[in-house]
């Protein structure tokens, strides 16, 4: 999928990669994340715990919310603090709330013993981005993470996200708009010239 | 009062009637009780049908 | 039109708060009656002994799970001509007790079928389209539950009871077909003795009970279905309130 | 150490719970499969009795098969199984707690139904006991091998015919031991015992195989 590619990030600092559509940014993430696997080359989380892979160490938040309307809000996130393994070490404080707390600091507090079903959209992101908060996990992985929030949700995130920074976290994230984070690097993934781009098939 | 050679089998009918009857008013009762602990609920949160545009507080 | 008054949810429940008590003692004191006679002053059967009492249970639960089907189709061409709400909730109220019903139809007929025909279960017509129409009910359950959206459900598990009601008496003939063809008809038939009228009577007094208690418990669902209804709608919107609430939270940025 | 299973295992199972009644869906089918078989076959009380252990037997295999397709294909499609993926824990035993939380609400009913059941197929009370007793010990099994197919046919829209044709051949030991074992009760001669272990051993080799084989299948899907 990507060719020549590489970068590293220090600690308590944002890559926001960008580029135009289809051209695998969250493909990128998603390879971050093991989901996708590797053809070749590494991924290495220097000074993290070394006997976990990286994936195990970062939290995806990606297009799909991982919410289930037939819990409530509150199992919904009770859920994922117990079973996620959190991930900790001396140079990374993150933020682990208790469930209820993440879920007020988000604005959903209310809709705590509800099921989840009965949210909008913008909750369940809001839902699904409050699990980044009840385990700690120094990466995180986030794919397009202001869709579906509204302008005050969006404001709240990039606070966030600039905590997370703070306390020595690693944020990747694609995106199409400009986030005020306080670091930012930034990777822009360009399509080769269409003459280069030969059929993998007619190499063979 | 003497059911014959097979009291065992009207006894039974009689019972498995009645233990179903008393399951379909458990099934009611309980419901019944959910749905009005639900109501109260809500309603302990601001919303209720007699204000429809009232929000929290 | 009173029908029509009463077709309002808000009245609906109001008409029920004020019905129910008479409706259950009724019931109540209908079936003391119907037990009295079963069990004390209705005569043995000549040839089937006391056995014949299972009957003042049997036949009510077998006419009730049939009356309960007829209850749901009405309510069903409710839901779907005149798209009534309380039509959808009729029908979906009346279905787990008609299965409740069937099902003691079935066991009854079977404690009954053991010391009379030597077997617990005969593939006998009448009872293998009972036993359809105990499968058609937990299929319309499961279908109501299955379905999020009671709108959505009612329409579905309407038209799947339309088509069942359509079905039952198709069923009930093909498998009378069926079965003799397999078995000459040395089945004892409920229908086959002429019934005396001390046995009659406790019977009909049953029934009558049945069918009581078929209401009572009826309008206790339906009005539970009217609250779920409501639960839903105020959750609804107790989920929607948040949007101010969000606004609030953000104009102080997460620490 | 165990708090993340049990999280998962009561989530699983409050899910299987909530949503539609996968339980009495799966009952249902148990149930119109034993009722069609005597349609097919004729109302003959004695052939029935005879067939009746291979009626519930097969009744209780599709019953299973068909209720597996969602095990991981509902967790796939909202994210929650690339979050799984990520979560840091063992994914084959993530895999053998989903199974069991999925047999307990949609196995164990059939289990229970089974007795019921055969009132219909006219078995006498040791048939019915063996039958039961043979089916409490091999739907696991069932439900295990079925987590193979269900992981291998996870990223497809319509696979639970594809998972049936997959794994019918290789549920085929434990019909065959179990339906031989519930027949070797009925007709005294054969000892009860043989066939029962063997259907219990393959029932624990399924406890492994299952898990290890469904974990490394779900790794390839997750792309």
């Amino acid at each position: 999928m990507f060719q020549d590619l590489s970068f590293s990030l220090e600690q308590g600092s944002a890559l926001v990669v960008t580029g135009a559509n289809g051209i695998g940014k969250s493909s990128l993430l998603r390879t971050l994340a093991g989901l996708v696997p590797l053809a070749e080359g590494t991924i290495r989380l220097e000074d993290g715990e070394p006997e976990k892979l990286p994936q195990e160490q970062a939290h995806y938040f990606g297009h799909q919310d991982a919410v289930k309307p037939a819990l409530s809000v509150l199992e919904n996130l009770d859920f994922w603090q117990s079973f996620a393994a959190p991930s900790v070490h001396e140079s990374f404080s993150g933020s682990s709330l208790q469930p209820l707390a993440a879920l007020e600091t988000l604005g959903i507090g209310h809709t705590a013993l509800l099921p989840a079903a009965y949210l909008s959209a913008g909750q369940k992101r809001r839902l699904s981005l409050a699990r980044l908060l009840v385990t700690p996990r120094p990466v995180w992985l986030m794919d397009e993470p202001t869709s579906a929030l509204d302008k005050a949700s969006e404001q709240q995130l990039l606070g966030l996200m600039n905590d997370h920074l703070a306390a020595g976290g690693l944020i990747v994230t694609a995106t199409h708009t400009e986030l005020a984070l306080n670091t930012i690097n930034v990777l822009h993934l360009e399509a080769p010239d269409p003459a280069d781009q030969v059929p993998e098939e007619a190499l063979l | 009062m003497d059911l014959g050679p097979h009291a065992g089998f009207i006894i039974a009918s009689y019972g498995l009637c009645l233990l179903t009857v008393l399951a379909l008013i458990a099934w009611v009762r309980i419901d019944k009780a959910n749905q009005e602990r639900a109501l109260k609920e809500l309603a302990d949160q601001g919303i209720s049908r007699a204000r429809p545009d009232q929000g929290r507080n | 039109m009173a029908f029509w008054d009463y077709a309002n949810p808000t009245r609906f429940l109001k008409l029920v708060q004020v019905l129910l008590p008479w409706l259950v003692g009724l019931c109540v004191a209908t079936f003391a009656i119907g037990l009295y006679m079963a069990f004390f002053t209705a005569p043995e059967d000549y040839q089937q002994g006391d056995t014949i009492r299972i009957m003042y249970i049997h036949v009510p639960s077998a006419w009730l799970c049939m009356m309960c089907y007829t209850v749901m189709s009405i309510s069903s061409i409710g839901t779907l001509v005149w798209k009534h709400p309380l039509a959808d909730v009729s029908a979906k109220s009346a279905a787990p007790i008609g299965a409740a019903f069937t099902f003691m139809a079935l066991v009854t007929g079977s404690l009954w079928g053991k010391p009379m025909w030597g077997t617990y279960w005969e593939w006998d017509a009448r009872m293998t389209s009972v036993l359809v129409l105990l499968i058609m009910y937990l299929g319309l359950m499961a279908l109501w539950r299955t379905m999020d959206d009671p709108i959505k459900a009612g329409k579905a598990a309407a038209v799947l009871t339309l088509v069942g009601a359509l079905n039952l008496p198709i069923i009930k003939f093909s498998v009378d077909w069926w079965n003799t063809l397999h078995q000459p008809a040395s089945v004892v038939r409920l229908d086959g003795p002429t019934i005396h009228s001390s046995q009659l009577w406790p019977l009909l007094v049953m029934a009558l009970a049945f069918t009581l208690l078929f209401f009572v418990l009826h309008l206790m669902a339906m009005r539970n279905e009217v609250l779920r209804r409501r639960v839903r709608a105020l959750r609804m919107r107790a989920a929607s309130v948040s949007r101010p609430a969000t606004a609030s939270a953000s104009a102080q940025p997460a620490e | 150490m165990t708090g993340w299973a049990m999280a998962l295992f009561r989530r699983d199972l409050r899910l299987s719970v909530r949503i539609g009644g996968s339980a009495i869906v799966g009952v249902l089918f148990f149930l119109a499969v034993v009722t069609v078989f005597p349609f097919g076959v004729g109302p003959d009380l004695n052939l029935l009795a005879r067939i009746g252990p291979a009626i519930l037997w097969i009744g209780a295999l599709l019953a299973t098969l068909l209720g597996l397709d969602r095990l991981f294909q509902a967790d796939r499609e909202d994210g929650t199984l690339d979050l799984m993926l990520m979560a840091g824990r063992p994914l084959e035993l993530v895999v053998l707690i989903k199974c069991l939380a999925h047999w307990l609400s949609t196995g164990l009913p059939l289990v229970v139904a089974a007795p019921l059941f055969s009132v219909f197929l006219n078995l006498d009370p040791v048939a019915m006991a063996a039958v039961t007793a043979t089916l409490l010990v091999g739907t696991p099994a069932l439900t295990l091998i079925g987590a193979i197919g269900a992981s291998l046919t996870v990223s497809l829209r319509r696979g639970g015919l594809l998972l049936a044709v997959l794994v019918v051949p290789l549920t085929v030991p434990i019909l065959i031991f179990g339906v031989s074992s519930a027949d070797a009760a009925i007709h005294d001669p054969v000892p009860f015992m043989t066939p029962f272990l063997i259907l219990c051993a393959l029932t624990l080799i399924a406890a492994v195989v299952g898990p290890i084989a469904s974990a490394a299948a779900l790794r390839f899907a997750a792309d």
